[in-house]
Order: C-alpha cells, then structure tokens, then sequence
C-alpha cells in the first residue's frame, strides 16, 4: 500500500518516465556486459566504475543546469582544464593545497558569472558567448605554467592530503571522490526541485519573457546556472589535478560534449525548461558504464564511439517522439507568431 | 450546383482526439464573396487550413474546379489557384518585400533568379494595390499593417482564383481596409471565389454576398447576406443566449491607490498620468495601437521609463523590473498569454506559484511545498479552473483555463493594484463573464483593477471609468453615467497631428 | 599444469602504427609461452586522466601485470601505487613514470633527441650551412617523451651557431605539422625537426614541396616517413625498436610473476638506429 | 560615377555592413603582422597562407550553409576525419584514386542526407543529431583501417596526380588547394545567393513555418544544406588526405568549431535567415592569419587561443549590438495607424 502510494508519486514526477526507460536501458547494458566478463561486476570493478562515473557526473550537472535555462556552455571542459592548470601551478609555486583551489574556484565562479553575463546580459547567443569562453580558457590553462604541464604538486603530507581529499582517499570505505558527487548532486538536486532558485530556472528556460513579468530576475537566474556549471567543472578540475598529482593543460577536453550527452540522454531538454537531476545521474552512469564495460569486453576504442553515437541519438529521439506526441495533445509551444490582434 | 468552384463535404479533423471539425460542409461559387463566420475555437481557420493543405483532414472529400483531390499540401494549394492569407503573420523577417512575395515560386532563368524582374513585379503589383512599400525593403523592418498588406499582396500576386482570408483587417488601418475592400470587389468581377473571416460583423455589408456559420466545429448554416439579419447571425454564432453579458456590481469608491504622473517611455508611452482608488475598475480603451499595452509594460517595469513618478497609497515607489512592482503591490496579467504568460511546459502549480515564491519560500529559499498546494488549491477553486491534475503540464488545458491560470498567478497575492491586458482575448462568452466576475470580486475586496480592452461593448458594461488613449497618449476620460460608444470614438481619434 | 597469467598492455592511445609495433612484440612473447592471457587497451585520446581510469580498469579486470607507457611521469604514479597494493607486476615500454616497477624497456628519449641533433649538426655541415634558424614541430607540451626529446635536441644545438626558434605544436595532426613546416621554410628555416611520427610527415612533406635544400630529421618510422628518407626529403629518422619493448617486457613480466626472476628495476634503452637513405 | 555607383550598390547588399567591418579589422591585423615580421608579406608566405586559408574556407562555408538554416552541423570536423581516413584507406587497397575519392564523397553525401533527415524529418534538435553523427563518423574514420593511421598512398603517378590536383600541384602559378576553395565558393556562393534552393535556405532559417506554409519544402532545403556541408567537408579530407599522402584518424578535429568561428566572425547568424558567404570568407582569413602571423611572430601558441576566443566574442557581440540597434528603431517605425474598434 505504502510503496504504490510512493511508486505512483515517483512516477507522476515529470521526467521520470524518460529516466526509467533510458534506467532499464542502463541495466541491461550492464548485464551484456556482465555476461560478457563476470569481472565487471566485481566489487574492486564496482567501486572503480563509480569514481569513474563521478566526474561525468559532475559535469553533466554542470550542463544540465545551463541546459535547463535554455542555453549551453560549452566551456565547460575548458574550465576543467583551467582548473587543474591554476591549481596544479599554483601548489608546485610553493602556495598551500587548499588555499591553490580556493584560488582556483574563484577563478572558476568568475568564469561563470562571465558566461552568465554575456549569455544574459550581452544577450549573445549561449552556444557563441561560450564558445569564446571555450577558447579563452584553454587558453589560460595553457599559459599559466608557459605552456607546460606542470611538475608534480609534492609528496608532502599536506599534497597528500588533497590528493587523498579529491580522489584517493576512501571515507566509510567508498572512493572519496564518489562522496563529493553524491554530496554535490544532493545539493545541486534539492536546489533546483526545491528552491525558488531551480523554479526561476525552469521557468527562464520554459518562457524567458513570461518568467520575466512574473517577478523573476532572468540575468540573475541564468548567471546562477553558469556558476553552478563553473563550479562543478572547477571541482572536476581539482579532482583531476589530485588524481594526476599535476596540472595537465589538455584536462578535460571535450568534456563539454559528454556533458551534453550524459544530460540529454537523461532526458534534460536542449530546448530548455525540462529534465531532472535523477536523469543526469542516469546518463552519466550510462556513458560511464559503457567505456568501462568496453574496455572489459576487449571492444576497440573505434567501436566504443559509434555505440555511442547511436545511444545519443536513439535516447534524444526517443524523447522527440514522446514530447511531439504531448505536444500534439496540448498544442504547447507551437511556433505561433506573436499577437496579431484579434477582434473577438 | 455547377458553378462551385469549391466543394468541401463531410470534413471531420481531430487534434489528438479533440474535434476540431465535425462533418462540416462548405461551398464556394466563383465571383462571390463567402463569409465564414463563428465564435473563437469554432474550427474556421481549420477549415481553411484544411482547403490551402496546411493541415490534412482526417475525412471526407474537397472538389475544386470540379475536380477532386485528394491530400493537399501547400504547394499543390497553389498550383490549384488556392491561396490564403493567414490569421497569424507568416513572413520570413529576414526577406525583403519581394522576396517573400514571391516564396516557394521564384522566377527564374536558367537556374537563375531573376530578383530584378521579381522586384519590378512586385512594385507594379505594390503600385496596383496602392501599398506604398518599396519591394526591397527587409519585412522585418515593416509595420505589422504593412507585413500584413504585404502578405495579402503575396497572396493576391498568385492570381488565385480561390482567395481565403483569415481576419484580415485585424492590423490594418481604415484607409488600407478601404483599398483592401476596392480590391476584393476588382477580384469579385474578374470571378475570383473570396472566402472572408472576421469578426467584426459591420464589415459585411460591404462586400459579403453569403455568409457560412459554424459553431463548435459543425457546421450550423448557410444562407445569402440579404436574407439573413445580424440578430440571427449572432445567436447562429453562438448557439445561446447569455444572460447577463456584463454583470456589474456597485461598491463603494475608496481611497485613492494608485497614481501615475507623466510617464514617459520610447515613443507610444507620453506623459501619461492618471490616478485610481480603491473598489474601482478604470477601463482604458483605444484604437489598436494606441499605446495601451505598451504604458502597462512601462508601469510595471517590463520596459524602462524614461520618466515619470508611481504612487501606491500615496507612498511614491520606484519601478525598475517587475519584480519592484510585485513587491510594492501591482502586478499585471499580460495580454499575450503564449508569449507573456505562461510557462508551457512547467506544471499549472508551479506557473501559479512562480510570481509568489516570495511567499512560499522560506528564509533559506526553500518551497514551503504544503503552502504551496494550499494556495494552488484555493486558486483552482475559486476561479473554478477546470483540471485533472495541478500536476500536468500548463498548455494542457483549454485557452479559457489557460487564461484562467495567468489570472490565478496574481491573485494568490494581497495586491493592491491589479493590471488585466485584454484578459478576455482569445476566450469564449462563458469564459468571459467569469473573469468579469472575477474582476468584480477584486472591486469589492477594495483592489483597484486597471483594464485594458479593445471590445467597446465590454469596456462600457464593466468599468467604472474609462480613459481614453491615442497615439501614446490620454486624450480623455468617461465616467461611466455618460459614456457613450461615439465619444470613446471622438478621443480615441483625437490625434496631434494628421497621421499619413 | 603452468599458471595462466592476464597481462595488459596500456598504450597513450591506439592512433600510432608504433604502439602496434609494441602489441606485436608482446604478442610474440605471449605466443612462445603459450600461459599468458594479454590484452592490449589505450584511452580514446592521449589523456592523464584517461589512462588512468584505464589502469584502474585493468587492475579491476584481474591484471596480474601490466606493461605501460606512461602519458605523464607523474600523473599516473599513485594509480600504480594502487596497482602494486594489489600485487599487480608494473613493467614500462616506451616511457616510464616515476614509480619504482619491475624494469623498464624504454627508448631514452632525451638521449634519441640528441642523436636527433647530431644528425641535424652532420647534414648541416655536409651541406656547408653555418649558421640560420632551425624550427622544432612537437606534439604538444604535454607529452612528456616528445618534450624530452625536443630537450635533447636543443642541446644537442647549443652553442653551434644557430637559431632555434619557439617549438610549435601541431597535436600530431600530419597536416597542421606542413603547415606549420611551410611556415618555417619561408621563414628562412635552414633546419627542422619533426618529434614525432605526424610532425616528421609534416616536415618532410613541406621540405618536398618546397623544393629548398632544408634538412629534415624525423622521428618514429612509419610507411610515409620511409618514403621520405628514401627520396632525400627527410635526411634521417630516429627509429625505436617498439617490438623489442614488448616482447622483452612480457618476458620479463611472466618471469617475474613465476618467481623465475627478480624483480630489480633495471632500466633497459632499447636504443634508437639512426635511419638515413 | 560608375564606382560610386558599383560602391552603393555593394553596401546595399545586406550583410555587408559587418563583412567590411570586419574586413577592415582583417586588413589592420595584417599590417600588425608585417610590421613585426616582414616576411608575414612575402609572395612566398602569401601563397601559402592563401592555401593555409582554403580548407577553413571550405568548412566555413560548410557551416554557413548549415547555419542560415537555423541549425548547425558539429559532424564537419569528423567528416573531414572519415573523407581522409575512408579514401587513404581504399588507395592504399590498390583502388585507383580517383575512384576511392568518389567512393568517399558519396559515403560523405550520405551522412550530410542523414544529418539532415535527423534535423528536419525528425525533428531532433541540430546540436544533439550532428553531435550523434561527429561521434559515429569519428567512429567510421577510426575503424575503417582497423585503428591505425594507413600507410602511404603510394608513390606512383597516379597517387601524385591526386595528390597534386588537390594540394601540391599549381594552376596558372596558383596553388590548386586554393583555386579548389575558390571555385568552390563562387559555385556555393551562387547557389545561396543566385538560385531558388539559396532563396530556400534563407527562408527556412528565417522563419520556417511561414516558408513551409509558401510551399517551400524544408525538409529538402534543410537535407541539402547539410548535403552541402558534408561535400565541403569530405573534399577538405581529400584535401588533408593529399597533403599528408595518407589517411589520419585524427584529421579534422575540432574543426566543426573553427568552422563556427569563421562563419559567426564573418557575420553569419547563429539564429539563422542571416550571413553572406563573402563574410565567411573574411572570417576563415583572420582565422588563418591568426595562426600563420602568430607563429611569424614567434607568439606562443596559447596566446593564440586567448587572441581567438576574445575575436570571437567581439564579432558576436558587434553583431548583436547592431541587430538590436534596427530592432529598436523598426519598433519605433511600426508607430501602428488607428483602426476602427470593433463595436459589434
Ligand atoms: N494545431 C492545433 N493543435 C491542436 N488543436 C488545434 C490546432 N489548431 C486548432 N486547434 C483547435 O481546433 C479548434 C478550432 O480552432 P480554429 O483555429 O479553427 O478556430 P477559429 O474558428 O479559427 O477561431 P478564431 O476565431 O479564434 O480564429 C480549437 O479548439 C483549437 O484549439
Ligand atoms: N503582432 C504584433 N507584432 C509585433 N508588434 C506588435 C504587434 N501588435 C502590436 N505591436 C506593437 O505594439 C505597438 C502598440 O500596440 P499596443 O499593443 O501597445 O497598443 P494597444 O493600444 O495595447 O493595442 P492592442 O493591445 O489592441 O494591440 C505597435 O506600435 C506595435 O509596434
Ligand atoms: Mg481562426
Ligand atoms: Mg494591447
């Protein structure tokens, strides 16, 4: 009685219905993969596969809530890459672990807040504005240590210790660097179904000029999208740099498309306004999942880009053919031209 | 029966189970102009989708120039003589004047366009309807009136021998109407089918040989201009009789509320001043165009000022974006509730929710969700907003009900003030006489509401007072003892200067 | 009946007709033991990372050795450290990292680099030239075997007269890196060096065209490169012996997992030929 | 008279007013090169910065095509991956050059059909179906040769002959590469501008219902834009399948984006129904002589990306600030005439 009562609240989310599709999906593919070798499924491979999964978890948050907003960041792997340039240059000039990613996070949310501002306030169009950014910050990563990856950060206690902190180290047995993903997503989650923050995001992205004239603060709320996306790259960033132990310039390339990839095959629309976290962490674990169940199944690398080139369009499809079908229903968003007046 | 240059029979067409058209027959002879006429939602436009192959019909059979055809696209439309001039603007904004003429049929030479020919045709076709556009303008630049006297260029430059037109005086001006007008009655003698939607009834006369009547997607009559009257057109139209078109209830007038003094915005907003108190509906009525939507975007910050002073309660406030406005007590339900007012695509609870999460949240941000559904549930049942679910998605319902939620958002909320924008555009007379209603119980809960609307017969039977505006201006104010249709008419045409 | 061990080779990537020499070295060694389970995996893109998640992957996979070549010296030590807690057998090919494994089969890259320089300074002095601008076209500053060789060079060439100009990186893309030669040359370049199998192609496609008497070392062998040597384009090439990387690496990996052999760290140069027409 | 006239009529042409623009801000970073480095204006480094510039060019007005449309193509770069690797592949197989380079070109043709029968019979948005297709053709690219990067095309006078008619041979003393690009864009540039499928293509992208609704078949004009793109696309492979004399896996990455740069820079709107392709061509030169100047500088390379990503932004930004500057003023030139209210 209980659990259809909540099975029937789960499933009147909007949302679920692509998460469980593309959720069942992902089940299978691991049992393929598990028959395929049974190592897969071995515990040491268990907890591998999800601190891989973190980081692309991580950034598919970061796309998806600029996704939600109805634009794209597309520089988000560049961030990544900044990230672990300025914070791995700055511990191997001597400046202390956390004090280098504080340091680093700042330069990151400005970056964010950039984005936002162009984006929203300049009023270029998302994919150009960070298209630039992109490049820009690709290339700061590359200048800030004169166009060398960087030395190793140190052994030391305190090095260690960030190292152990982002990655390494374990906490009630599980990878670190799995926690800090679920802890983030956890905040990230509850900020955007709970707080009036994620409705002004729904809503910018579902009808900027409606959201609007209801008292919403569209700049501000599309500038929180980037930071949040900032912030999250950031972080990848660092956990890069703690799993390299140095600052690679080339950290995080194309990153920005796997981020889009994760989200959308989790069902966040790319027009804006839909999708759910829950689906994020789906499509994360699918993209996840494929490249280490690949490798397990002895697949070359060239085959593993094909598959996934399929699953992206198949699961976008899928959810196309689903949204028409709605759309039909309820004759939303049609591309009606605006006002023409009408005598009644 | 011969002479049908169109026959439609036994048209049926359902939206994803909705019907929109139900068994509906319609003819058309050469040489005569057809009026189709019906409430909103009565299925016309469908109808004439249907014929100009915008949209396929679900069954039945359409005969032109005595042949049958079967699936009809735009293109084989054309080829067929069949051309329409759409209710909405449909021009491609980038294109100049000639281009879009001539779309989907450029002439060309050898592969090649020929724009130098396309341009000169266009102007002489310009020239011959009288519309002063040169044909290299961008169409982006235009006027809507002129977009929309181009798009019935466009139309006409096919030598169509059927010809619908969708409202086609909506946008334009009373001169253009006129030449519109000599134009139809050229294309009636050189034996052009016209099918004329409208609803502005007084048009009729003029041209109108027949008129078609549907309602709520059937077909209802048909039957010669001369030998029906409008008295039966109407209850054709709409199939019952309304009792009460414009309930009104007396209360008493309060303290003033709300001031406005010389607001000034970009060119439509000029030194507008006006005051309102509590317990009154002040209508502002005008000629479209006038300026109307444009101050209430100005007074509640959706547009920037350039000068100008707001009082609420006396108090002065500063109105920079919406949001200062809600805060200080004024909110505004926009005319346009597809582009302005709705979130499709969220839930009707969280369009309803969106404008108070002031209220809902808690210091932290955070939705108070049983809050939430409280308010949403005195909302639904107070503007008896008909829903399965608060849940589903806001385009899922009815326009009427979708108005109906752009209302509810604004009224969650203790304001003092309350803007409606053509609340009852686009909904049909039941609607109607609830948001009235709703209108009412403001007044009498002490909110000044300000309404704005282009239908005389409603502005007159609901507000208190009504301003006039004209060119950006008030050009005059009515009580509601003595206004009278004519002197609304005499203000809303009080222009500065002779506009060409 | 003998063991049966599973023993991965991780490469930077897959793209190289180099890393195909190393399989082909292993899976000589695998053949003639007959006990061995091998299999060879790389990161889609040359990528710390990456290769990374790809030993991790293997170790989960039941590795019990591993022959890498490491992207970065550094980056990928504490997944090694990882790797050994597990009693994982690490052996480097090609480029090792700064960990302590069982041996290493490795070109010294630095050493080659210089070679790369020696040969630069004999052409020139067989052609006569003096002095002038030589360029150096790499993959990108964050390869650490091509950096070490662009190192090499450099001081192989100190002090000899010449200008060496900025490195510039073409990402290993054949086409950049004739763009980039093409520049150099009209730039008065009397010398260039291609680090790596796409720059060398580059530089000796550009010296083709433009018909000028620059001298051309490459570096890596491949079917384009040999083509070049052998119509004078490129004057030499430093060519690796990836094969015998691999081929000793895994013999070296079974010995060492049958406790034929201990493990001592040995660093073993597999040396460069210098390759000229 | 006569240039005044000619002059008039130029500026008349919509879009050129950002194309001279920019033009002007191409011409004075060329000055800026040959004042630090005079060999920057070399015949020499002309001609080869002109060929450096032609397969930019040919992406760039691949991209145009796509963009005008409304949609964007991001498979260009792996096209350009697929065209070198499928025809390198085939020649080093023993087929004849020619034959192998026709066999690609219609492998490219088909994924430009699919790309855009994604796009417009399936309505998938652009950005996510050519982000399905770049994976799966970068796919095709890797697998076709088993993995590897092929061996050299042969040495034979037929391999010369292709690999001179598009790359090393010359023409009148001009390089073929660039007598490709260019008598490529005049027959592109009279397609978009001079014929009924470019009248199309600007209508589609402009407003898509209101041409469907003229009788314009978008589905075919969307299809063959992208028919376009992957014909550029696939003879810039051929061209880097010539240049290198064998088939690379990673030829033409990231070019989907450079090709952006060039056409946006050029004032092609990312919105679609704007840009001329003569913009395009203004903007593949700053994007080629950004590279070529700053290496005759000596400037490291990621003062280049810094350089480019403000470039970007800039041109966007320019761009959106005249758009809004018309908008403004047509929305105070549509002061609309009174109509008669309707008393009923
Ligand atoms: N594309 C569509 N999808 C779903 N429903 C539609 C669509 N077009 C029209 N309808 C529905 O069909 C019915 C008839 O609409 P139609 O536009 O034909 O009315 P109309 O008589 O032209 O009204 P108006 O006077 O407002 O123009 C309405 O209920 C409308 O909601
Ligand atoms: N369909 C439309 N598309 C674009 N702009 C429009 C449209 N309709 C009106 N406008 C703009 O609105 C301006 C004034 O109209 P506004 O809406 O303010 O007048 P109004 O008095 O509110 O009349 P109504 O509300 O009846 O249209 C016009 O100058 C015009 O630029
Ligand atoms: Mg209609
Ligand atoms: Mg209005």
């Amino acid at each position: 009685m209980m659990e259809n009562n909540l099975l029937k609240k789960l499933l009147s989310i909007r949302g679920m219905g692509q998460v469980i599709t593309v959720g069942i999906g992902l089940i299978i593919m691991c049992l393929v993969f598990g028959i395929i070798n049974p190592l897969f499924f071995s515990p040491v491979n268990i907890a591998n596969l999800l601190r891989q999964i973190a980081p692309i978890l991580l950034i598919g948050i970061a796309q998806s809530f600029v996704l939600i907003t109805g634009n794209i960041d597309l520089s988000i792997g560049s961030v990544v890459g900044m990230s672990c340039m300025v914070s791995a240059t700055l511990m191997t000039r001597g400046v202390d672990p956390w004090v280098a990613a504080g340091i680093t996070m700042v330069i990151c949310l400005f970056t964010g807040v950039l984005n936002g501002f162009l984006v929203s306030g300049c009023k270029l169009p998302s994919f150009i504005a960070t298209l630039g950014t992109m490049t820009i910050a690709r290339g700061v990563a590359q200048i800030v240590n004169n166009n060398y990856n960087t030395n190793l950060i140190g052994d030391g206690p305190v090095a260690n210790a960030f190292r152990d902190f982002f990655y390494y180290g374990k906490t009630f047995g599980i990878f670190n660097g799995i926690i800090i993903a679920v802890v983030l997503w956890f905040i990230f989650n509850f900020l955007l179904s709970k707080t009036r923050t994620g409705r002004h995001i729904y809503a910018t992205g579902s009808n900027l000029e409606a959201a609007r004239l209801s008292g919403v603060n569209t700049l501000h709320t599309v500038i929180k999208a980037y930071v949040v996306s900032a912030f999250c790259s950031g972080i990848v960033g660092l956990i890069t740099c703690a799993t390299t132990g140095m600052g690679t310039m080339d950290a995080g390339n194309s990153y920005e498309l796997y981020a889009v990839a994760a989200a959308v095959i989790g069902g966040v629309s790319t027009l804006g306004g839909q999708g759910i976290l829950l689906g994020t962490v789906v499509g994360a674990c699918i993209w996840g999942a494929l490249a280490n169940g690949l490798q397990f199944a002895g697949a070359p690398v060239a085959i593993r880009n094909i598959v996934i080139g399929i699953i992206v369009v198949l699961s976008v499809f899928m959810d196309v053919i689903v949204r028409t079908r709605r759309t039909d229903k309820t004759k939303s968003k049609t591309t009606m031209k605006p006002t023409m007046v009408k005598a009644s | 029966m011969a002479d049908y240059i169109v026959t439609m029979e036994h048209i049926c067409k359902s939206f994803s189970g909705v019907k929109a058209l139900d068994d509906v027959s319609f003819y058309l002879r050469s040489g005569e102009v057809m009026a189709l006429l019906g409430e909103n939602g009565a299925g016309k436009s469908t109808l004439m989708k249907i014929l100009s192959g915008v949209y396929t019909r679900d069954s039945g059979e359409i005969t032109i120039f005595g042949k049958k055809v079967g699936d009809m696209t735009p293109h084989k439309a054309q080829a067929l003589g069949v051309a329409i001039i759409h209710q909405e603007l449909n021009m491609c904004s980038h294109l100049t004047v000639a281009e879009n003429i001539f779309l989907g049929r450029e002439k060309c030479r050898g592969g090649i366009l020929t724009d130098k020919e396309m341009n000169e045709e266009a102007r002489r076709l310009l020239n011959r309807l009288k519309i002063d556009i040169d044909p290299q303008t961008v169409v982006g630049d235009l006027s809507v009136s002129k977009q929309q006297m181009v798009e019935i260029a466009k139309a006409l430059s096919t030598d169509a021998r059927v010809l619908i037109m969708d409202e086609p005086t909506s946008a334009l001006t009373s001169k253009e109407i006129d030449e519109l007008f000599a134009i139809i009655r050229d294309l009636k003698k050189n034996g052009c089918g016209i099918v004329y939607i409208s609803h502005r009834l007084e048009e009729l006369q003029y041209i109108v040989d027949r008129v078609t009547i549907m309602r709520d997607g059937k077909f209802i009559t048909s039957a010669a201009f001369k030998e029906i009257t409008m008295p039966e057109i109407i209850t054709n139209m709409v199939g019952r009789e309304i009792k009460e078109k414009f309930p009104r209830v007396k209360t008493k007038r309060g303290q003033k509320v709300f001031e406005v003094k010389n607001i000034n915005a970009g060119k439509m907003v000029r030194d507008i001043s006006f005051e309102l108190y509590e317990g009154e509906i002040v209508g502002i009525a005008g000629l479209m165009g006038a300026g109307r939507t444009e101050t209430t975007r100005a007074i509640f910050g959706v547009d920037p000022k350039d000068s100008g002073e707001i009082f609420i309660n006396g108090e002065p406030v500063t109105i920079n974006c919406p949001m200062d406005a809600i805060k200080a007590g004024l909110v505004l339900a926009p005319e346009d509730r597809k582009k302005d007012g709705l979130c499709t695509g969220l839930s009707i609870k969280e369009n309803i929710a969106l404008p108070n999460l002031d209220i809902l949240c808690n210091g932290l941000g955070v939705v108070n969700q049983k809050k939430e559904t409280e308010m949403i549930e005195k909302a639904v049942t107070s503007l008896n907003i008909k829903l399965s679910n608060p849940e589903n998605d806001a385009a899922s319902l009815s326009g009427g009900n979708q108005q109906k939620v752009v209302v509810a958002k604004w009224l969650a909320r203790n304001s003092k003030v309350v803007i409606f924008d053509e609340p009852t555009r686009g909904i049909d007379v039941a609607a109607k006489v609830e948001i009235y209603n709703i209108m009412n119980e403001l007044k009498q809960e002490g909110i000044g509401v300000l309404f704005v609307s282009s239908e005389m017969p409603e502005i007159m039977g609901i507000s208190d007072r009504i301003l006039v505006m004209c060119d950006g201006r008030i050009t005059g104010e009515l009580d509601q003892e003595n206004v009278t249709q004519n002197a609304i008419l005499e203000y809303a045409t009080r222009f500065e200067s002779k506009v060409v | 009946a003998p063991q049966s061990f599973k023993i991965f080779l991780i490469t930077m990537d897959q793209m190289d007709q180099y890393w195909a020499g190393i399989d082909q070295g292993c899976k000589k060694a695998a053949a003639e033991l007959g006990n061995v389970d091998y299999k060879w995996t790389a990161p889609d893109v040359k990528d710390d990372a990456k290769q990374i998640e790809m030993i991790n992957n293997a170790v989960a996979n039941g590795a019990n050795a591993i022959l890498l070549a490491a992207n970065g010296p550094d980056a990928v030590t504490s997944a090694l450290k990882e790797a050994q807690a597990k009693k994982v057998q690490i052996i480097y090919v090609d480029s090792p990292a700064k960990f302590p494994a069982v041996a290493t089969y490795a070109t010294n890259n630095e050493g080659a680099g210089k070679t790369a320089g020696n040969e630069m300074l004999k052409n020139l002095a067989k052609a006569g030239i003096k002095k002038g601008k030589i360029g150096i076209i790499s993959v990108n500053a964050a390869t650490a075997s091509t950096v070490a060789r662009e190192k090499g060079f450099r001081a192989a060439l100190r002090g000899k007269g010449y200008t060496l100009l900025a490195t510039q990186y073409c990402d290993g893309d054949a086409a950049k890196a004739k763009d980039i030669a093409t520049n150099y040359i009209t730039q008065g370049c009397v010398g260039i060096f291609g680090a790596n199998e796409g720059s060398a192609v580059g530089t000796g496609n550009a010296i083709k065209e433009s018909g000028q008497s620059v001298i051309g070392i490459g570096f890596d062998s491949s079917d384009a490169i040999k083509s070049l040597i052998k119509n004078g384009f490129l004057k030499a090439t430093m060519v690796q012996n990836p094969s015998v990387m691999g081929y000793e690496g895994l013999k070296t990996a079974v010995s060492v997992l049958t406790g034929k052999v201990k493990a001592d760290g040995k660093v073993v140069d597999t040396g460069v030929s210098v390759v000229t027409k």
